[in-house]
C-alpha cells in the first residue's frame, strides 16, 4: 500500500512546498500548516494501532538502488509504531506551542522547513526496514537538529552548540555506519527484519563484537550517553519547542529506538549487556549528578535529559539478558526491564516535554531562564507552575504520575538483575541498584529545584526584564495536554501497555512467544513491601535532606577542574587538533621546492630502491670490452665530465656551455647508436634550447651559491647518488630481462605495411603518428603558453600579491 | 687495418674535444668558452664524418651539415650574448 | 652580372630541350643545351659588356683555392707555435683602411685574412672601409699588411670587370 | 657497453638530482634537462645499444637497430623542449614579479 | 664606436639560403631518408631564428609579416585535419593513404596523406619556435 | 692493391692528419695566453682539421660508395665560410666586453676607438664573467 | 569504425586551434568552446551506452592493429570517467564565462581549457601507455600555462614549482617507460598485461611497476601531494575547480588501470604500499584539512582526502571496493569542481580567502549558500547524494577484505571532511552578515546557472545511483577480469607470434 511510505514522505514533501512557495503562504498559516500536518500524520497513525496490535506488520517496498539491494523498505511493527505516534504527536503538540512562541519577525519558514525536514527523517529512521536507508534518514536527522539548533546562528553559541551536536552525531552517525557495513558483510542482507533472523549464524563472526561496539556507539552519541552526552546542553541555544521536541523527546531517542531493535541481534552477546546497561547506568548517574548544579533552567533540564536517557538505556541493557539467557519461563522477568524502558520513554516525553515547555513560557514571559533571577513566580503564573510541578513529580517518580510506574519498574528490573549468577553480575550486581538509587536521589534534589527555586521564594522583579505575568492561553495548551497524559497513563497504564507498548515488546523479542506473555499488567501498587517502593521512599528522604543542605555540599562541584571536564576536552581538542595540525602541516608543507622534491626523491628511494633490496631484482653480467670502442669510452668521459662540471660552474653562462656540450654529445652518441633522426632532433632542439636559455637568462640574475648547512649539503649528496645508484642497477636488471621478443621487429616491414623507408619516421608519420600529432598539440601550447605568459601580466606590474 | 687509422682518428678528435672541453670549464672568459664550445662543434662534425665511413652509411651526412649550421648559429648568439646581452634586439641601432 | 649571365645559359639549355621536342626530356639532352648555350654566351659576351662569366667562375675558384693554401698554410703555423716551446711572440692590435667598398668584398677579405697566419679581424670600422686586425705577432706587421694588398688584388680580380 | 651506459645514466641522474636539490631556479632547471638527457639515453640504452644497422631499409640491411625507442626518444626530446621552453620563461617572469630566484626565498606564505 | 655586423650579414645572406633549402630537402627527405616534418620544421625554424639573431625583430618582420602563433595553430589543424579526413573515408582516424600522382613538368610523384600531416608538423615546428623566441625577445 | 685503395688510403691518411692537427690546436686552446690567441689556433688550425677530415670522408665515400655526398660539400663549404666569421665574432665580442689582451701584448690602435684612453678595459667586464 | 572514441579528443582540439583565430571575438568563442564540450558530453554519452551494449570498443589509429598500432579503448571505466570529465568542464566553462573577463578571454584561455580537456580524455582513452604518457604531456601543458594564466605574483611563483615537480615527474615517467619496454618489450596496455601474467610478475616487473606507482602518485596526489594545494589555489575559480576535478582524478585513473590491468599479480608488494600510501594521504590530508583557514587551502586539502579514500578501493581491490572507488570517483569529479566553483565564489564575492574575514553569506546570498551546503553533505557521504553509495561500497570493500585500518582511517576522513566544510560554513555563511546592500555584489547568472546544474548533478548521481552503478558494475567486471580488456584489444591480431 503506496500511502504508507507516504507517511515518511508528507513532511518532506511539505518542506519542499514551504522552501518553494514560502513567498507565497503567510508567515501566520505556516505553523498552523506545520501543526495540522503532524496531526494528519498522528491520526493516521493511530488507525494502525488495531492492526499492529494484533501482530500484523505492513511493509513497503520502493526500490531505490535495488543492484546494491539498497530500497526504501518501510516496516510497521509494534516498535516502530510507536515511535512513530510519538514523533507526529509532540510533533502536533510542538507544531501548536511553537506558532505562540516564535514572534513573527522570525526566519519562521526556515524553522518550520526544518522542522519538517527532521520529522521526515525521524520517521524514516523507526520505519526504514534497510540499514542503509535507515543510516541516511539518521544522518538526515542530525542535519535537520544542526540546522534548528543554529537557527539563530548570528549567535556565536548557537553556531558552537550545532557544531558540537552535528560532529558529535555525524561521527557516532558513520561509525553506526561502519557497524551497519560489517552486518551487511556478516550476513549479506541489508534487511533489519533478515539480519534477526541470522542472529545466531552471525554471532560465530569475528566482526560481530566490532559490529556491535560501533553500532552502539552511534545509538550512544545520538541518545546522549556518557561520554557524547555534551552536545546536549549546548543543543539548549536552540529555539525551545525545538529542544522538547528533538533534544528530549523524539531525536535523542532514535538511539534508543536503535539499542531497541537490534537487541535481537546483539542480545546474546555480554559485551551488549554491559555496554548498554553499564553505560546507561553511569549516564543516569551522571547525568542527575550534574543537573543539581545547573543555574540555567533549560541546562538542568538538558542534564535531566541525559540522565533519564541514561536510565532508559540501562534498563534496554538488563532487558537484553532475556535474550542472552535464551527464552524460557524463568527469563522472561528479565524482558520485563525492556518494556520499562520503552514505558518510561513515553513517560518521560511526556513530562519533559511539558517542562521544556514550561521553561519556554517562563523564558517567553520574564525574558530569562537563570535561577538566580527567579523565585516566587507561583503567585503569578499559577498555571504555569501546575505544569512544572506535575512535570517534576513525575520525573521524581511519585504517584500519581506516570513516572512513578516506570521508576518503580525500574527500580525492581535493577534488582532482579542483580540476582543473576551470570555475567560477573554475583560480584558486582549490587552496584546496579545502588547506582540507580543514587541518581534518583539527584534526581529528586534538581526536581525540587526547578520547583522550589522557581516558584516559592521571594520574587526578585528587579531582576527581570519584564513585570511575571501568566502566558497565554495558546501557550499553555500543548503543555497540558501533556501533563494530562501524565496524569492518565498512571491511571490507564494497560491501555498504552495493551495497544502500545506490547507490540513494541514483540519486536524487541521476536524469538520469545508472544507479546502477552511478555507484557506484564502495570500495577501502581505492589504492596507495602516492595522493595523498590522503599528505594524511592528513601530516594525521597534523602533527596530532601540534600536539597536542604544543598549549600553545604555544592562544593564538590568545584573538585573537578573546568580545563578537565569533557567540555573543555573537546573544545579543547577542537583547537588542538587545528593548532597541531597547523604547525605540523606547516613543518612539511614549507612551500620550499627543494623539500618537495627531498619528499619526492626520498618515496622513490623507499619504494623502489627498497623493493630492489628487499625484493632480489639485482642482475649482473660482466662487461664485454671489446664493444666498447676507445673513442666511445672519452666520450662517455667527456659526458661525465661536462655534466659533473656544471656542478662545479659559477656562472649561469658556464653552465649553459657545459649543457650545449652535454647535448651535443649525447646527440653524438645517438650517431654511435645508429640513430639519425634523433641525433639531428636532438641537435637543433639542443641549439634552439641555447639560444632560449640564453635570452631567458638575460632576465634573471647571476647565480648566487645560496649558503647551504653542511648537513644539507651531505643530504643532496647522498640522495643524489642514491637515485643515480638505483636508476642504474634497476636498468642493469631491465637490461638483462630478456624473456620477450620485442614488437618493433615489426616495423622492419614498414616499406612493404606503410611505404616508407625511414622507418624511425615511418613509425613517427605513421605507426605511432597518434603521438606524434599530439606531441604537437604540446609544441603547440607551449607557444601559445609562452606568448601568454610573457603578454599576459598582473595588473599594476605583477606586484600584488595579496 | 683501415679502421684502426680511423678509428685511432676518431679518439683523437674526442681527445680534443675533451681538452677543449677543458676550456669550457676553466675558461677563463666566457668568449674562451664560446670559442671552445665552437671547436667542440666543428670536432664533432669531423668525429660524424668518421662514424659515417665506420659504419658504412651515408645517413649522417646531414646531420653533419646541420651540426655545422647550429654551431654557427650557437657562436653567434653567445657572442651577442657577451657583447651586448642581448641576442635578438627589437631594432638594432644601425 | 654573373647570374644574369648564367640564367640567360640556363634559357638557353631548356629553349634547346623544347627545340628537340622528345617523348621524355632527359638531363643529357639540357646538359648538351647549355653547352652550346655557353658558347653562343661567349660570343655575346662583349654585346653585353662584361666579363664572361665562365671566366668570372674560373676566377672564383682560384679565389677559393687561394683560401685554401692560406689555411694550410696558416695552419702549418699555428701548429708550429703549438710546439714551440718557448713561445716568443707579441700580440696587438693594428688598423688597416682597404681599398674595397662592396661588403661581400670588405667580407671575404676579412674572411680571408682570418683564415692568413697570424691575424684574425676584431672589428669592421662604421663607415666599413676600416679593419682592426689582431696580429699573433704584431711585428710582423708588415708581411700582414703586404698579403693583404695581395689579397684585395685577388678579390678585385673576381668583383670587378 | 650497456653495462657502462647503465652505469654512466645513473652518474647523469645523480648529477640531475644534485642539481635540482639545489636553491638556485637556474641550476634546478638545468637539472631537468640534465634528467631528460639521462632518460633519452635510458631509453635508447634499454632497446640494446648498436645490435643492429641504421634503420633505414634500402640503404641499409638488415638487422635493424631497434627503431621503436628512438621514435620515443624523439617524442620525448620535443616535449622535453617545449616545457622547457615554458618553464624558463615562468623561471625569469616569477623572478621578474618575485624579485628572488631562490627557492627558499620562495616559499610564500603558510596560509595564503 | 658602433658595431659594423657587415660580415655577419654578408655571409648569412648565403649561408640562409643554404639552411632553408636543407630544411625543404630534409622536411621532404624523411619518408625514406633521415628527416621529416620535425626536422625539416627545427632546421627552417632554425635558419628564421638565425635571421633574427643577425638582423632584428622589426626588420625581418617587416620581411615576414605572418602572425607565428596562427602559424602553429594551421599546423596543429592540419597534423589533425589529416586525421579527419580518415574519418571521413570511414577509416581509422588517422590511417594514411599514397597515391601515384603525374603532374606537368615535374612528372609522376608518389604522394601520401602522410606528407600533408608532416607538413602540418612542420608548420607547427616553425610557429611555435619562432612565436616563442619572439614573445621572450620582445620582452622588456 | 688497385688505384681506388690508394686512394681510400691517401684519404684515411688525411683524415688521421685533421685528427693530429685537431688535437695540436687544442693543446693550442690549452696554451695560448690569452682568447685573442686562442682564437687563432682555433680558426686556423681547427678549421683545418675539419675540412681535412671532411674532404677526406668526400673522397673516400665517393670512391668507395660511388656517391657523391653534395650534403658533404655543402657542409664542407659552410664550414670554411662560416668558421672565420665565428673566430670574428667571438673575439670581438671578447674585445667589447673587456677580456684584456695578453701580458707583454705590443701596440693597440682599437683601444683608443672604442673605449678612449681613460677607462680602462678591465672595469667593462661584467659581461665576460 | 569506432571512430567515435577519438572525438572526445579531437573535438576539444579542433575547436581549440579553431579558437585561435578567433581571438577578438569572446562571444564566438563561448559558443564554440561551449558547443563543443556539450557535443563531447553527448558524445560521451552515447558511447557509455554503446560500450555497454556492444562491450569494450577499440579504435585502431591509423588502422595498425595492436600491439604495434596506438589505439583507443573505451571501457565502461574510461567513459565514465570521460563523461564526468566533460560535464563538469562544461559546467565550469559556464561559470567561466561570466568571472573570467576579457583579459584571459583574449588570451586564449579557452583553448588552454580545451586542450587541457582533450589531454585528460586522451588520458582516460589510451592503451597505449606511452600514449599515455603523451596524453599527460598534452594536458599537463595546458595545465602549467592555466596555472599561471594572470601573471600574478603568487601564480607565477606556484606555478613554477608545480611546472618543475612535474617535469621531474614525467622524466621519472619515461624512466619508468623505459624499464617497462626494456623488459616486456610493448607498450601496448593490453599486450603488457598480457605478457606481465605470462611471466607470474617476475620481481623486475614489480619493481617497473613500482616507479609507475610513485609516477602516478604524484600525479593524483597519493602522499606526494604537497605541491598540490600551493598550485591549485592560485589560479581563477573556473580553472581551480577543474584542476580539482580532473587533474589529480587521472592520477587516480591511471594507477588504479596499472595495478588492475597490468601489474595485478603480486598485491602482497604494490597493494600493500598502495594500501599504506592512501591510508598515509588519508592522515596528511586530513592534518592539512584541520590546519587552514583559508577556503582555498581546505578545499585543496579535502581533495587529497579524497584521492587517498577513492585509493583505498584499489588498495583492498575487491569487486565491492573496486565499484566503490569508481562510483566515488565520478561522484568526487562533479563534487570537487562544485566545491571549488563555490569556495571561488565566495572569494569572488567578499575579496577575502580566510574564513575569519567572511560571514553571514547566506543572509546575502541564500541559494548560494544552501548550495554550499548541499555539496558540503554531498561530500561527506551523507545519503542521498552522490558521495554516499561510493563511500558504502569502500567501506564494504574493505571490510570483505579484512582491511580496518583502512576502513577506519577512511570513515574518520568523513569526519574530517565534515569539520573543515563545517567550519567554511560556519563562520562565513551564518552569522552576522557583514555585507551591505549597496556592497553587495551581484551574483554572475551564468555562474549561478552552473553551480545549480552541478548540485542537481549531485542530487541526481545519488538518487539515481542505480542507474550509474550499471555502468560502474560494467567497468568493475573489466577492472576485475583484466582477461576480458586483453581479449578485447588482442583477439584479433597476431600478437601471439611476437
Ligand atoms: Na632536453
Ligand atoms: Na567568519
Amino acid at each position: 500500500m503506496t500511502f504508507d511510505v507516504a507517511v515518511v514522505l508528507v513532511p518532506f514533501i511539505f518542506a519542499l512546498l514551504i522552501s518553494m512557495l514560502y513567498r507565497f503562504i503567510s508567515k501566520k498559516y505556516i505553523g498552523w500548516l506545520v501543526t495540522a500536518v503532524s496531526l494528519v500524520l498522528f491520526i493516521i497513525l493511530t488507525t494502525y494501532i488495531p492492526r499492529i496490535s494484533n501482530g500484523e506488520i505492513i511493509t513497503f517496498t520502493h526500490e531505490w538502488i535495488p543492484s546494491l539491494g539498497i530500497n526504501f523498505t518501510t516496516y510497521l511493527d509494534g516498535l516502530s509504531l510507536m515511535f512513530s505516534l510519538l514523533i507526529t504527536g509532540v510533533g502536533s503538540l510542538v507544531g501548536l506551542y511553537s506558532i505562540f512562541y516564535l514572534s513573527k519577525s522570525e526566519q519562521l519558514y526556515h524553522f518550520y522547513c526544518y522542522l519538517l525536514l527532521f520529522m521526515g527523517a525521524m520517521l524514516g529512521v523507526v520505519l526504514s526496514d534497510n540499514i542503509l536507508v535507515l543510516y541516511g534518514f539518521w544522518e538526515m536527522t542530525s542535519v535537520s537538529s544542526f540546522l534548528l539548533i543554529a537557527f539563530w546562528h548570528h549567535r556565536k553559541a548557537s553556531r558552537a552548540g550545532a557544531r558540537k551536536s552535528m560532529l558529535i552525531t555525524v561521527a557516532g552517525g558513520i561509525s553506526m555506519l561502519a557497524g551497519f557495513l560489517m552486518l551487511y558483510e556478516m550476513s549479506g542482507t541489508l534487511s533489519i527484519r533478515e539480519i534477526i533472523e541470522k542472529a545466531g549464524l552471525i554471532r560465530e563472526s569475528a566482526l560481530f563484537v566490532p559490529a556491535l561496539v560501533l553500532v552502539l556507539l552511534g545509538a550512544f552519541t545520538k541518545s546522549a550517553q556518557f561520554p557524547f552526552y555534551i552536545w546536549l546542553p549546548d543543543a539548549m541555544e536552540a529555539p525551545t519547542p525545538v529542544s522538547a521536541y528533538l533534544h528530549s523527546a523524539t531525536m535523542v531517542k532514535a538511539g534508543i529506538y536503535l539499542v531497541a531493535r537490534f537487541t535481537p541481534v546483539f542480545g546474546n552477546e555480554a559485551a551488549w549487556f554491559w555496554l548498554v546497561t553499564g553505560v546507561g547506568l553511569f549516564t543516569l548517574f551522571w547525568g542527575s549528578f550534574n543537573a543539581v548544579k545547573q543555574v540555567d533552567l533549560k541546562a538542568m533540564l538538558a542534564f535531566s535529559t541525559v540522565s533519564q536517557l541514561g536510565l532508559i538505556m540501562s534498563l534496554l541493557g538488563m532487558g537484553s539478558v532475556a535474550i542472552y539467557l535464551g527464552h524460557s519461563s524463568e527469563t522472561v522477568i528479565y524482558t520485563q526491564a525492556a518494556f520499562a524502558a520503552i514505558f518510561h520513554l513515553i513517560n518521560h516525553s511526556t513530562f519533559k516535554g511539558a517542562l521544556f515547555m514550561m521553561v519556554g513560557i517562563l523564558d517567553h514571559e520574564l525574558g530569562t531562564r537563570d535561577l538566580r533571577r527567579l523565585g516566587g513566580l507561583m503567585y503569578f503564573m499559577p498555571l504555569t507552575f501546575t505544569i512544572a510541578l506535575i512535570g517534576c513529580l513525575s520525573m521524581a517518580g511519585l504517584p500519581p504520575f506516570n513516572g512513578f510506574l516506570s521508576k518503580e519498574m525500574f527500580f525492581a528490573a535493577t534488582l532482579h538483575i542483580q540476582d543473576l549468577s551470570i555475567l560477573s553480575l554475583d560480584h558486582i550486581g549490587f552496584l546496579i541498584p545502588l547506582v540507580a538509587w543514587i541518581a534518583s536521589v539527584f534526581t529528586f534534589v534538581y526536581c525540587l529545584i526547578i520547583v522550589g527555586k522557581t516558584f516559592f521564594g521571594k520574587v526578585k522583579t528587579h531582576l527581570l526584564d519584564k513585570h511575571p505575568h501568566e502566558a497565554p492561553v495558546g501557550m499553555l495548551i500543548s503543555p497540558y495536554i501533556l501533563i494530562i497524559l501524565v496524569v492518565g497513563i498512571f491511571f490507564f497504564p494497560n491501555l498504552l501497555g495493551r495497544y502500545v507498548l506490547n507490540p513494541a515488546m514483540a519486536s524487541i523479542f521476536p524469538m520469545f512467544p508472544s507479546a502477552e506473555e511478555l507484557a506484564p499488567t502495570i500495577h501502581a501498587w505492589h504492596g507495602f513491601f516492595s522493595p523498590e517502593l522503599w528505594m524511592t521512599i528513601l530516594a525521597v528522604v534523602a533527596g530532601i535532606f540534600l536539597y536542604s543542605l544543598l549549600k553545604s555540599w555544592k562544593a564538590i562541584y568545584r573538585i573537578l577542574p573546568y580545563h578537565l571536564s569533557l567540555n573543555a576536552l573537546f573544545n579543547n581538542g577542537i583547537l588542538w587538533s587545528e593548532s597541531l595540525s597547523a604547525r605540523f602541516t606547516r613543518r612539511y608543507m614549507t612551500g620550499n621546492l627543494t623539500d618537495y622534491f627531498v619528499y619526492i626523491f626520498v618515496a622513490f628511494l623507499l619504494v623502489v630502491g627498497g623493493y630492489f633490496l628487499y625484493g632480489d631484482v639485482f642482475s649482473w653480467s660482466p662487461v664485454n670490452p671489446e664493444s666498447l670502442d676507445v673513442f666511445e669510452a672519452i666520450l662517455m668521459v667527456i659526458i661525465m665530465v661536462s655534466s659533473i662540471g656544471i656542478l662545479f660552474a659559477k656562472s649561469r653562462i658556464t653552465i649553459v656551455f657545459l649543457t650545449s656540450v652535454l647535448g651535443y654529445s649525447v646527440a653524438f652518441f645517438f650517431i654511435v647508436f645508429r640513430a639519425p633522426d634523433l641525433a639531428l632532433t636532438q641537435l637543433v632542439v639542443e641549439s634552439v634550447s641555447t639560444v632560449l636559455f640564453l635570452l631567458c637568462f638575460r632576465h634573471l640574475p647571476e647565480i648566487k651559491r645560496g649558503v647551504q648547512s653542511k648537513w644539507k649539503e651531505a643530504r643532496n649528496l647522498v640522495i643524489s647518488l642514491a637515485m643515480g645508484a638505483t636508476v642504474t642497477m634497476a636498468g642493469l636488471a631491465a637490461l638483462h630481462y630478456e624473456k620477450f621478443k620485442t614488437i618493433s621487429e615489426y616495423y622492419n616491414d614498414s616499406y612493404l605495411l606503410a611505404g616508407g623507408k625511414n622507418i624511425v619516421n615511418t613509425i613517427l608519420g605513421d605507426f605511432r603518428a597518434f603521438d606524434t600529432m599530439l606531441e604537437v598539440v604540446v609544441l603547440f601550447i607551449a607557444g601559445l603558453g609562452v606568448y601568454t605568459l610573457i603578454k599576459l601580466k598582473a595588473k599594476g606590474g605583477g606586484q600584488n600579491e595579496n | 687495418m683501415m679502421k684502426t687509422i680511423l678509428l685511432i682518428s676518431l679518439a683523437l678528435f674526442m681527445i680534443a674535444i675533451a681538452l677543449h672541453l677543458v676550456r669550457v670549464i676553466k675558461g677563463p672568459s666566457m668568449p674562451d668558452r664560446a670559442i671552445a664550445l665552437d671547436t667542440i662543434g666543428v670536432n664533432l662534425i669531423s668525429s660524424m664524418a668518421i662514424i659515417s665511413l665506420l659504419l658504412e652509411t651515408t645517413a649522417f651526412l646531414e646531420a653533419i651539415l646541420i651540426l655545422g649550421i647550429l654551431a654557427f648559429i650557437g657562436t653567434i648568439a653567445f657572442s651577442k650574448y657577451i657583447e651586448r646581452g642581448v641576442i635578438i634586439e627589437r631594432k638594432s641601432d644601425h | 652580372m654573373f647570374f644574369a649571365q648564367f640564367i640567360l645559359n640556363f634559357f638557353i639549355a631548356l629553349l634547346w630541350l623544347l627545340f628537340k621536342d622528345e617523348p621524355t626530356p632527359t638531363l643529357a639532352t639540357f646538359n648538351t643545351g647549355f653547352i652550346v648555350g655557353m658558347g653562343i654566351l661567349y660570343v655575346m659576351h662583349r654585346f653585353f659588356g662584361t666579363q664572361f662569366y665562365l671566366i668570372r667562375l674560373a676566377k672564383i675558384i682560384k679565389l677559393v683555392l687561394f683560401f685554401f693554401r692560406e689555411l694550410i698554410i696558416s695552419g702549418f703555423v699555428v701548429m708550429k707555435q703549438v710546439l714551440t716551446p718557448n713561445l716568443n711572440i707579441t700580440p696587438g692590435i693594428f688598423k688597416y683602411k682597404t681599398i674595397l667598398e662592396k661588403d661581400w668584398e670588405v667580407t671575404t677579405l676579412s674572411l680571408l685574412l682570418t683564415l692568413t697566419p697570424g691575424s684574425v679581424v676584431m672589428e669592421v670600422s662604421e663607415s666599413g672601409d676600416e679593419l682592426y686586425i689582431h696580429a699573433m705577432d704584431i711585428g710582423q706587421k708588415e708581411d700582414l699588411i703586404r698579403s693583404l694588398g695581395r689579397f684585395e688584388t685577388v678579390i678585385l680580380e673576381v668583383s670587378r670587370d | 657497453m650497456e653495462q657502462l651506459m647503465m652505469v654512466l645514466i645513473g652518474i647523469l641522474v645523480s648529477v640531475a638530482t644534485y642539481l635540482i636539490l639545489s636553491r638556485n631556479m637556474i641550476r634546478v632547471i638545468i637539472g631537468t634537462a640534465v634528467l631528460s638527457h639521462a632518460v633519452n639515453l635510458l631509453i635508447m640504452a634499454v632497446g640494446g645499444l648498436k645490435k643492429g644497422n641504421v634503420p633505414l631499409i634500402g640503404h641499409e640491411e638488415e638487422p635493424f637497430t631497434d627503431a621503436l625507442p628512438q621514435a620515443l626518444i624523439l617524442t620525448a626530446i620535443v616535449i622535453s623542449f617545449a616545457t622547457t621552453a615554458l618553464l624558463l620563461v615562468l623561471a625569469y617572469r616569477t623572478y621578474k614579479t618575485s624579485g628572488s630566484d631562490d627557492f627558499k626565498e620562495l616559499r610564500g606564505m603558510p596560509d595564503e | 664606436m658602433r658595431i659594423n655586423d657587415v660580415i655577419l650579414r654578408t655571409v648569412v645572406k648565403v649561408v640562409i639560403l643554404i639552411i632553408l633549402t636543407l630544411g625543404v630537402y630534409l622536411f621532404f627527405s624523411g619518408h625514406h631518408a633521415p628527416g621529416g616534418g620535425f626536422i625539416g620544421g627545427l632546421v627552417l625554424a632554425s635558419g628564421i631564428i638565425l635571421l633574427f639573431v643577425t638582423y632584428d625583430i622589426e626588420t625581418i618582420q617587416r620581411k615576414m609579416p605572418f602572425d607565428f602563433k596562427k602559424v602553429a595553430a594551421l599546423g596543429v589543424f592540419i597534423a589533425a585535419g589529416t586525421g579527419l579526413g580518415a574519418i571521413y573515408f570511414d577509416l581509422p582516424f588517422l590511417s594514411h593513404t599514397d597515391g601515384h600522382f603525374k603532374f606537368p613538368f615535374i612528372g609522376d610523384k608518389h604522394l601520401t596523406t602522410v606528407t600533408l600531416f608532416e607538413a602540418g608538423v612542420a608548420l607547427t615546428v616553425i610557429g611555435t619556435l619562432v612565436t616563442m623566441i619572439l614573445s621572450i625577445s620582445e620582452d622588456e | 692493391m688497385n688505384a681506388s685503395q690508394i686512394i681510400e688510403w691517401i684519404c684515411a691518411i688525411i683524415i688521421l692528419f685533421g685528427s693530429i692537427i685537431s688535437i695540436i690546436s687544442a693543446f693550442g686552446m690549452l696554451r695560448f695566453p690569452d682568447v685573442y690567441t686562442r682564437a687563432h689556433a682555433v680558426a686556423k688550425s681547427a678549421t683545418l682539421a675539419v675540412l681535412s677530415c671532411l674532404v677526406g670522408s668526400l673522397f673516400y665515400i665517393w670512391i668507395h660508395d660511388g656517391y657523391f655526398s653534395v650534403r658533404l660539400l655543402l657542409g664542407i663549404l659552410f664550414v670554411f665560410t662560416t668558421s672565420p666569421v665565428s673566430t670574428h665574432l667571438v673575439i670581438r665580442a671578447a674585445y667589447r666586453s673587456g677580456v684584456p689582451l695578453a701580458e707583454g701584448s705590443g701596440e693597440d690602435e682599437l683601444k683608443p676607438v672604442l673605449f678612449g684612453e681613460k677607462e680602462p678595459a678591465s672595469t667593462r667586464s661584467e659581461h665576460a664573467k | 569504425m569506432n571512430n567515435i572514441i577519438v572525438l572526445p579528443l579531437i573535438i576539444p582540439i579542433f575547436s581549440a586551434v579553431v579558437l585561435v583565430f578567433l581571438r577578438r571575438f569572446a562571444a564566438v568563442q563561448r559558443l564554440i568552446a561551449f558547443a563543443s564540450m556539450l557535443a563531447v558530453s553527448i558524445i560521451s554519452f552515447v558511447l557509455l551506452e554503446l560500450v555497454r551494449k556492444e562491450g569494450i570498443l577499440k579504435l585502431d589509429f591509423g588502422g595498425w592493429k595492436p600491439p604495434y598500432g596506438i589505439l583507443f579503448v573505451a571501457d565502461s571505466f574510461s567513459v565514465l570517467m570521460v563523461l564526468a570529465a566533460s560535464i563538469v568542464t562544461l559546467f565550469c566553462l559556464l561559470y567561466a564565462f561570466s568571472t573570467i573577463g576579457d583579459r584571459h578571454e583574449s588570451m586564449f584561455f579557452y583553448s588552454f581549457v580545451l586542450l587541457m580537456v582533450a589531454g585528460v580524455n586522451g588520458s582516460f582513452l589510451t592503451g597505449d601507455i606511452f600514449n599515455l604518457f603523451v596524453c599527460f604531456e598534452v594536458m599537463l601543458m595546458a595545465s602549467y600555462v592555466l596555472v599561471a594564466l594572470g601573471g600574478e605574483k603568487v601564480q607565477l611563483r606556484e606555478s613554477l614549482k608545480y611546472v618543475l615537480i612535474n617535469v621531474v615527474a614525467s622524466s621519472v615517467f619515461l624512466i619508468a617507460l623505459a624499464y617497462l619496454y626494456g623488459t616486456v618489450k610493448t607498450l601496448n596496455m593490453a599486450h603488457i598485461a598480457e605478457r606481465v601474467s605470462e611471466v607470474g610478475q617476475d620481481p623486475i616487473l614489480t619493481l617497473v611497476s613500482l616507479v609507475l606507482l610513485i609516477v602516478f602518485s604524484l600525479k593524483a596526489g597519493l602522499v606526494l601531494f604537497f605541491w598540490l594545494p600551493g598550485s591549485y589555489v592560485v589560479p581563477p575559480a573556473a580553472v581551480q575547480a577543474l584542476f580539482a576535478a580532473l587533474l589529480t582524478k587521472v592520477g587516480v585513473y591511471a594507477l588504479i588501470r596499472t595495478f588492475t590491468l597490468m601489474f595485478p599479480h603480486h598485491p602482497e608488494t604494490t597493494h600493500a604500499i598502495l594500501g599504506c600510501f592512501a591510508g598515509l594521504t588519508i592522515v596528511l590530508g586530513c592534518l592539512g584539512a584541520l590546519s587552514s583557514r583559508n577556503v582555498l587551502k581546505i578545499a585543496a586539502y579535502n581533495i587529497v582526502i579524497s584521492v587517498g579514500f577513492i585509493l583505498i578501493g584499489l588498495a583492498v581491490r575487491t569487486e565491492t571496493a573496486l565499484a566503490g572507488s569508481v562510483f566515488y570517483l565520478f561522484h568526487d569529479m562533479v563534487a570537487k569542481a562544485l566545491l571549488f566553483l563555490l569556495v571561488g565564489m565566495m572569494v569572488y564575492l567578499t575579496g577575502e580567502k580566510r574564513i575569519d574575514f567572511m560571514s553571514g553569506l547566506i543572509r546575502n546570498y541564500p541559494l548560494f549558500g544552501w548550495l554550499y551546503f548541499l555539496a558540503m553533505l554531498a561530500l561527506v557521504g551523507i545519503p542521498p547524494l552522490s558521495g554516499f553509495v561510493g563511500k558504502v561500497l569502500i567501506g564494504k570493500g574493505a571490510i570483505e577484505a579484512g582491511s580496518y585500518v583502512l576502513l577506519f582511517l577512511g570513515f574518520a576522513s568523513s569526519l574530517v571532511v565534515l569539520f573543515s566544510l563545517l567550519k567554511i560554513f560556519l563562520s562565513s555563511f551564518f552569522g552576522e552578515t557583514i555585507i551591505t546592500n549597496e556592497d553587495k555584489k551581484p551574483l554572475p547568472k551564468a555562474s549561478m546557472a552552473s553551480l545549480v546544474s552541478l548540485a542537481v548533478c549531485i542530487a541526481g548521481i545519488g538518487m539515481g545511483a542505480e542507474q550509474l552503478l550499471a555502468y560502474v558494475q560494467d567497468a568493475v567486471k573489466t577492472l576485475a577480469n583484466p582477461s576480458i580488456y586483453i581479449d578485447a584489444i588482442l583477439s584479433d591480431s597476431d600478437s601471439e607470434g611476437v
